[in-house]
């Protein structure tokens, strides 16, 4: 049946399709970086109707508010005279939609024939948790902010207990490749510590070479 | 057909509510536009010493706004030349979009809130750093070298006053441990459990954001965006008509977010200062059920809104009492000073909630209660002599005139 | 009870802009358009991370918590990028990477 | 200061290091002088300073420097050796109670096994109180006394490992250690060596003029000048009684070694004092190359015993070769009879390890087994005798206890002994003694008397306990041989030193014989005697040389008496005391050597030889000797120029003779006079110092009778004491037959000694080129020597070199293939390769379009192929 959920899915899919498509079409530069912003904006919508609300914050924070000025301070910066011809020629638009139309095809393909998500029973225990999940998304009760900064903080998420790797695809009665879900297992919760200070110390390790880039002041043509 | 619709609403209530949350908001933005334009226009002239707009709507001229955006809705709208169009068509709605989106996460009242979310404060901040884009393309989108450097001097501005703003914001998050903010407003019943008088970082804090709040709604001292001395107009040089009038009702609108914010995380939200939640009072003491929780929240909201026209009155206020600063001024205070301060009070007060004896930590909100009320009475003291002063007196505080060169007499001014 | 929308329309969305930053960043001459195109093609691999997130239990916090890495990552990445055609532009006067053809082999 | 009270050894150390301390003074002396000597011309500091220090001749200073430091040595040799007199007996008693409070303490240990309670009260009574010790305490005072007398100190180390026992073998000691032997031997070297020096300063004073005219070497312009050499002479006086010293001091035998090299150094320099003449420098390489070939020898036999032993250190050597009675349980006894101080044989093919107890080994005794076993030095356990059996079984760790194989202990003996062959000139090698007589006189005094060839006999006594009975043997053999061949070479000869040299040769092998048929007391009593008399003879024919202005040969002399009569008696003293005359020195030592060869020859009749050659040498000595000094002394003279000129010696010159006559005569009394076994200076070498290998009736078996040792050596000296006085009557018999040949032919003139030469001149000229030894050597050494050198030279020029350009040829050649080899093809292959590199290289670089967005499709592409290629990876590896 046709929801409002899935109304708004759709709507939201369109958008920001057609947006990143208008990115791709447009020859200003700064117009591209305007419907940038509206895909941005599209997926942090995707990501709010998905639950994920402080991925979808953070979306908007980060991309929106940060990588989109930086985007426009480069268009200001080096804004170019209206003589100055950045045009695409024809051909290769037409090579560089075919290879994209053939990437999609093959991403489209490989996404129809993807073997590793539950199937059969699998699949209704999947799509029981999964309502169950979209229910617990309630945002006045979800938890995964929280769950997410225990994660990152090196607390550590979930219950105590580690899930086994999933096991390899077995064929079940019929015939269909069927990957039974992991086993829970005991010992340690899980945490990310470690990748979120090696994030940290790379975005500081950016931010100086960033800056040190950005300060170099050559002579344009000079001898170096 | 029953059936269908309560299938149909057991699906989409969250929808159905949404619009009409939405529609609410967009009410209430509009309302506040109105009434705070008309309010910035009589603060501004009774700071200089005149009667400001008195005839439009009977008295105090109230209706004097109104009456403006009419005119501002059949205004020409034009369109320079050099424009780009789309961009300058667009740029408004977005900044309108940004400032109105961060209501969706602001509670009025107990349950009053469009979408009470997790995270609520988080995507406040988020949704409201996304209005600057729309500054910027309204700057680009003019084609004049005006909006341009006005759009500039905004993104840089704000970009950077989001910094220490989410800084200071996150020290009462620490002292609540949650970013909803129905719960952050919950957790300070009774007023001397407002975080303001929580402890030394938390009353820091509520005054460098409330700082910086100013500067990110590009509220003067730091109004350099639209520095009229400057940039005849700054990045809405351009625009006229119905299109200015949305960036004035996002202006206004995000000063009331910031507010907003201010008042839920620092002056105990939506509450009156009593030691309980009026809807708990109303609807289970005294057992008016819902009734009694419609009457608490009709409280709620008219005091939530009093505390955040409060602030958007300081805002006007110092507005119209400090010179703008220059640009690097305005910079280098925040770079240099906002950030080290939010930074040296979110690690002092991660400090004070974890190390500091309880019994140490009340007895400091105690004193710093009893001394904040003991300063605003020393005020409100000043205020009655001064009101009872003769006329042309100095008020407490301001420059004194005596003794300086042409300085005639008080009484000779009347 | 409805189903909601099931995982592949987000995958496709995904997809979408993947393809559509991979076209973006060949087509585009504008280094800035190049930066672009690669905005898009994170974007399409963090709307995947977060669908997969809410579609599979085993990946509920781990989806996100990638997709964040991810948004940071990108952020970090914009910003050398910018320097880097700050630098160009700089000593080429240009920000065409057509121009940037030194490295012919 | 050292406490000499406590530690009166250090007395020793004193005497030793007197005489380097004057060697250090005057080489610096010496050394200053040369250095200043070139700036003296010029500067008049320098000159005066210079001059202050002694100018170019310093007088007789440097005499009186090394005279006072061999005096002082003297002294302390002197007050230690009245020390030592006094503490020998202690020392003695306390040996000999240690060893008893063993056995008895072993004996009652044993018997606590056995349940006999009554047994250790009765042995308290029986011992009564003064062996009521304990054998641990007795050990503590013994240790105690020895260590007044012995010490060594480190001074090298290989290994620092901390293992117990690692450390054998790896530390090399200096140290002292005095008993009556080395005690004597210091009395005697210092007092010897100080008249020596006195007679010196008398005899080399033609050395103190500024230029000394040598008439013995010629040059272009005439006979050859040169400086005057008196100090240098007393230098390596000085360094030559350290050498000695030093020697006798050691307490091991690395230590001795050093010194024995530096003694011979030292001749090496003194022999070759005149080293201008052609004579002289040759005399010094043959004596220095000559006693190399005996120190290889004695460089081998030390280094097997280090192997072996893993010690130079003559007591830890001693007690581990001959250690069984120093069981704590007593001697071993094997099948009823104790095997004392033998060197215990055994069997190594029996040994096994027993596994119950681990390190245990077992090696079968047998009465002659191929390998001798070597005790551990310290003793952890017990040693159990086989009494069980004929099984040792002892416990010591694996590696303390060893074997020696027979023959290489023999071997080891032998090679000492052929250092000491070399040294003391005994029969191959003694070739090298009559041409040291160019040295200065004293020098040969020296030598002959006290230092050098001293130092190979003492070496003999000293490393007896090591001697296997074929060693004995051998150093028998070799002493028989060469005292018959040297006495006969001096019957002939004419120069009075060469006389007194062959004599020397004799008498020590005279010393050697007695040393190896088990006299070790006669053997050593001999060599002190002898260093008196031989002494007195050198200074007495230097004191005639020097009278006659350097003339040597007797048959320019005679007639001396009346000119010199102080220097004729004493001479005749000397030879009175080496022809053996009896109440004279000589007659006691040289009788016990008789009575103990006779002992010898009794029990092995097979080795006659060793008796009747010392007994026909004895008269032929006497003859000899009477002949020089009747050929000096009496008679007519036969050089009028000598004779004229012939002038008795200056006092510092005749009172070392008459000291030294004194004790020729009467160093070797003893009471009753006439028993030569009385002699008091033998019984303080045989009682304290002489190793219990020779005899010791120590042991007693359990009834607490004497148990001979060793039955062959006990039988021998039996037979020397019950034999002594016929020995003793023909001694005596054969000595006055050589005087009274002597008489006849150079006394009387009854028989005209040139008509005897005239009879036998094959025999008189086989005796006077010294039994060709010296062609014998030439014939059958050194020319087939150069021979085969020369074969060699030939070899390596022809054959070897031709060898090595052949391939040097044969290598050009195949480098020169090989470079062609390296250009043509191995290049060619490289050149190819990059060839192909670079061309395919340069077509794949156009590839490399230098846009980043065509770059960008290819990663497109390239994902895309990789995604399909591994779909389809995937769907063959599914199935679907």
């Amino acid at each position: 049946m046709f929801d409002a959920e899935m109304f708004m899915f759709w709507l939201i899919a369109s958008l920001t399709g057609l947006c990143a498509i208008a990115t791709v079409i447009t020859q200003n530069i700064v117009r591209s970086a305007t419907w940038l912003l509206f895909t941005l904006a599209g997926t942090s919508s995707i990501f709010f109707l998905l639950g994920a609300d402080f991925v979808g914050a953070i979306q908007l924070l980060i991309y929106v508010g940060g990588t989109m000025v930086l985007v426009v301070f480069g268009v200001m910066l080096t804004a170019q005279g209206p003589f100055v011809n950045m045009r695409t020629s024809g051909a290769e638009w037409a090579i560089s939609i075919v290879a994209g139309l053939m990437l999609l095809g093959v991403l489209c393909f490989g996404l129809t024939s993807f073997q590793n998500l539950p199937t059969g029973e699998a699949l209704a225990k999947a799509k029981d948790a999964h309502t169950k999940q979209r229910k617990a998304n309630d945002p006045k009760t979800s938890t995964h902010a929280s769950t997410i900064g225990q994660a990152l903080s090196g607390v550590g998420y979930g219950p105590i207990y580690k899930r086994m790797p999933p096991l390899p695809p077995t064929k079940d009665a019929k015939g269909n490749l069927v990957t039974l879900p992991g086993v829970p297992r005991e010992t340690e919760r899980i945490h990310y510590l470690l990748p979120f200070e090696i994030v940290s110390v790379h975005l500081l390790v950016v931010l100086i070479g960033a800056a040190y880039l950005a300060r170099a002041k050559r002579r344009r043509g000079g001898k170096a | 057909m029953l059936e269908r619709l309560s299938d149909f609403w057991s699906l989409n209530a969250t929808y159905v509510l949404a619009i009409i949350a939405a529609n609410l908001l967009i009410g209430f933005m509009l309302v506040h536009a109105i009434f705070s334009v008309w309010l910035e226009r009589k603060v501004a002239g009774r700071i200089q010493d005149r009667l400001g707009p008195t005839r439009v709507g009977g008295k105090f001229g109230w209706l004097q706004t109104l009456a403006d955006g009419m005119k501002l809705l059949v205004k020409e709208d034009s369109i320079p030349a050099s424009a780009d169009q789309f961009l300058f068509r667009l740029g408004p709605y977005i900044v309108l979009l940004g400032s109105f989106l961060a209501f969706i996460a602001l509670p009025f009242g107990d349950g009053v809130i469009a979408r009470d979310m997790n995270i609520g404060l988080f995507f406040m901040l988020a949704i409201m750093s996304s209005e600057v884009f729309g500054i910027i393309l309204i700057g680009y989108g003019s084609g004049s070298k005006w909006s341009l450097f006005g759009g500039m001097r905004e993104a840089a501005q704000m970009i950077s006053y989001e910094i220490p703003m989410a800084l200071c914001v996150l020290v009462p998050v620490v002292v609540a441990g949650s970013m909803n903010l129905s719960e952050v407003a919950k957790s300070q019943s009774g007023i001397w459990n407002w975080y303001i008088f929580h402890d030394p970082f938390t009353f820091c804090a509520f005054w460098t954001y409330f700082t910086c709040a100013m500067a990110s709604c590009k509220r003067a001292p730091f109004d350099l965006a639209e520095a009229e001395s400057e940039l005849v107009a700054g990045f809405h040089t351009e625009y006229s008509g119905f299109r200015w009038l949305v960036i004035f009702m996002a202006e206004y609108g995000s000063m009331f977010a910031v507010s907003g914010i201010a008042v839920i995380m620092f002056l105990g939200g939506w509450s009156l200062g009593l030691p309980f939640e009026l809807t708990d009072f109303f609807g289970t003491t005294l057992g008016l059920g819902f009734f009694g929780v419609v009457v608490g929240n009709v409280i709620n909201v008219t005091v939530f809104i009093v505390k955040g026209w409060f602030l958007v009155f300081v805002m006007m206020w110092v507005r119209w009492t400090l010179p703008r600063l220059r640009i690097d001024q305005v910079m280098m205070m925040c770079l240099k000073y906002l950030i080290p301060i939010g930074c040296v009070l979110l690690a002092g007060v991660s400090v004070w909630v974890l190390f500091v004896p309880i019994i140490l930590q009340q007895i400091v909100g105690w004193l710093l209660f009893i001394l904040s009320l003991a300063g605003l009475g020393y005020m409100g003291f000043q205020l009655r002599t001064w009101v009872s002063a003769p006329p042309g007196a100095g008020m407490p505080g301001m420059w004194r005139m005596e003794g300086l060169p042409g300085y005639q007499g008080a009484t000779k001014s009347v | 009870m409805s189903e909601g929308v099931a995982l592949y329309p987000y995958l496709v969305l995904g997809a979408l802009l993947f393809t559509c930053g991979v076209i973006c960043m060949a087509t585009k001459r504008n280094a800035i358009g190049v930066l672009i195109g690669v905005e898009l093609v994170l974007n399409g691999s963090n709307i995947n991370f977060v669908a997969f997130s809410q579609y599979n239990p085993d990946f509920q916090v781990e989806g996100m918590i990638f997709a964040l890495f991810v948004i940071v990552m990108a952020a970090g990445e914009a910003a050398v990028a910018l320097a880097i055609v700050l630098n160009f532009y700089n000593n080429h006067s240009t920000v065409d990477v057509d121009s940037a053809e030194e490295l012919k082999g | 200061m050292p406490d000499f009270a406590d530690k009166p050894g250090l007395l020793y150390v004193l005497a030793t290091l007197l005489p380097v301390a004057s060697f250090t003074i005057l080489l610096l002396w010496g050394a200053l002088r040369w250095a200043l000597r070139p700036y003296a011309k010029d500067n008049a500091t320098v000159d005066g300073i210079f001059q202050a220090i002694g100018g170019e001749v310093p007088g007789r200073a440097p005499a009186y420097v090394a005279t006072a430091a061999i005096f002082l040595s003297f002294c302390c040799a002197l007050i230690g050796f009245v020390t030592f007199l006094s503490d020998a007996p202690k020392l003695y008693r306390l040996e000999h109670a240690l060893r008893d409070a063993v056995a008895k303490h072993a004996k009652a240990h044993d018997d606590e096994n056995e349940p006999k309670k009554d047994q250790p009260e009765k042995d308290a009574k029986a011992e009564g109180e003064g062996k009521h010790k304990k054998p641990d305490e007795i050990a503590a005072e013994l240790r105690k006394e020895q260590i007044r007398w012995q010490h060594s100190w480190q001074w090298a180390r290989v290994n620092t490992s901390q293992i117990a026992d690692a450390d054998r073998g790896t530390i090399l000691t200096l140290g002292f250690r005095i008993d009556m032997l080395s005690a004597v031997m210091f009395m005697m070297v210092t007092f010897i060596a100080t008249l020596i020096h006195l007679f010196s300063i008398g005899y080399m004073s033609d050395e103190l003029k500024k230029e000394v005219e040598d008439h013995e070497v010629h040059t272009a312009h005439g006979h050859y000048h040169r400086r005057g050499r008196f100090g240098r002479f007393f230098m390596y006086l000085s360094l030559f009684c350290f050498s000695m010293l030093n020697l006798l001091l050691a307490d091991n035998l690395f230590q001795i070694f050093v010194s024995w090299e530096l003694v011979g150094i030292c001749s090496f320099l003194l022999i070759g004092f005149y080293f201008e003449r052609t004579s002289a420098s040759n005399a010094s390489n043959k004596a220095f190359i000559t006693n190399r070939i005996g120190d290889a020898g004695f460089i081998i036999g030390m280094l097997i015993l280090w192997t072996y032993f893993g010690s130079f250190n003559f007591e830890q050597i001693f007690t581990q070769v001959r250690c069984p009675h120093n069981d704590t349980h007593g001697e071993i006894v094997h099948e009823g009879k104790k095997l004392g101080a033998n060197l215990v044989r055994a069997d190594l093919d029996s040994v096994t390890e027993d596994k119950r107890v681990g390190n245990w080994q077992r090696y079968k005794l047998v009465p002659n087994g191929s390998h001798v076993l070597i005790m551990p030095r310290e003793i952890p356990g017990h040693y159990h005798g086989p009494q069980d059996g004929v099984r040792a079984f002892v416990q010591p760790k694996k590696n303390q206890l060893g074997a020696i194989p027979y023959w290489l202990l023999t071997l080891a003996g032998l090679g000492i002994f052929l250092g000491c062959v070399g040294k003391s000139a005994q029969f191959p090698l003694q070739v090298w003694l009559p041409d040291a007589m160019e040295g200065p006189t004293p020098v040969s005094a020296l030598i002959h008397a006290a230092t050098m060839v001293a130092a190979g006999v003492y070496l003999v006594g000293r490393c007896y306990p090591l001697f296997t009975l074929d060693v004995l043997l051998t150093i028998s053999y070799v002493g028989a041989i060469t005292l018959f061949v040297a006495a006969t070479i001096a019957v002939v000869m004419t120069d009075i030193k060469k006389v007194l040299a062959y004599s020397t040769v004799s008498q020590l092998g005279y010393m050697m014989l007695g040393l190896g048929v088990g006299g070790w007391t006669a053997g050593l009593l001999h060599l002190l005697t002898h260093a008196f008399f031989k002494a007195l003879l050198f200074l007495g024919s230097g004191s005639v040389i020097y009278g006659c202005h350097h003339q040597q040969d007797m048959g320019k002399m005679g007639g001396l008496y009346p000119k010199m009569k102080i220097t004729a008696l004493t001479m005749l003293m000397g030879v009175l005391a080496i022809a053996g005359t009896p109440f004279f020195s000589g007659w006691y030592s040289k009788d016990e050597i008789l009575a103990g060869a006779f002992g010898y020859f009794m029990v092995n009749k097979q080795h006659f030889l060793l008796f009747l050659l010392p007994l026909l040498t004895a008269g032929i000595t006497t003859f000899y000797m009477f002949r020089m000094w009747f050929m000096t002394f009496t008679g007519k003279p036969k050089d009028d120029h000598v004779h004229e000129h012939a002038h008795e010696s200056p006092w510092p010159m005749t009172v070392p003779l008459i000291l030294l006559a004194i004790l020729s005569v009467c160093v070797a009394w003893g009471w009753p006079l006439h028993k030569p076994q009385n002699s008091w200076l033998g019984h303080q070498l045989h009682h304290y110092s002489q190793p219990k290998t020779v005899t010791d009736p120590a042991f007693r078996d359990d009834h607490g009778d004497l148990v001979p040792l060793d039955a062959d050596l006990v039988a021998e000296n039996k037979a020397a004491i019950q034999h002594h006085s016929i020995v003793g009557m023909l001694a005596i018999a054969v000595v006055a037959i050589g005087l009274a040949f002597a008489l006849a032919l150079y006394y009387f003139g009854a028989l005209d000694p040139n008509e005897a030469k005239e009879q036998f001149p094959g025999v008189h000229r086989f005796l006077l080129q010294k039994w060709y030894f010296d062609e014998l050597y030439s014939v059958a050494i050194v020319r087939p020597g150069l021979t085969i050198a020369h074969w060699c030279r030939n070899f390596d020029t022809h054959v070897v070199d031709a060898f090595v350009n052949l391939i040097g040829k044969w290598n050009i050649v195949a480098s020169y293939w090989s470079g062609r080899f390296d250009k043509g093809i191995v290049d060619g292959f490289v050149n190819l390769i990059a060839d192909v590199s670079f061309t395919s290289g340069n077509w794949l670089r156009n590839v490399q379009t230098g846009y980043l967005r065509s770059y960008i499709l290819f990663l497109a592409l390239a994902g895309m192929a990789v995604w399909i290629l591994l779909y389809a990876w995937a769907g063959t590896l599914f199935g679907g």
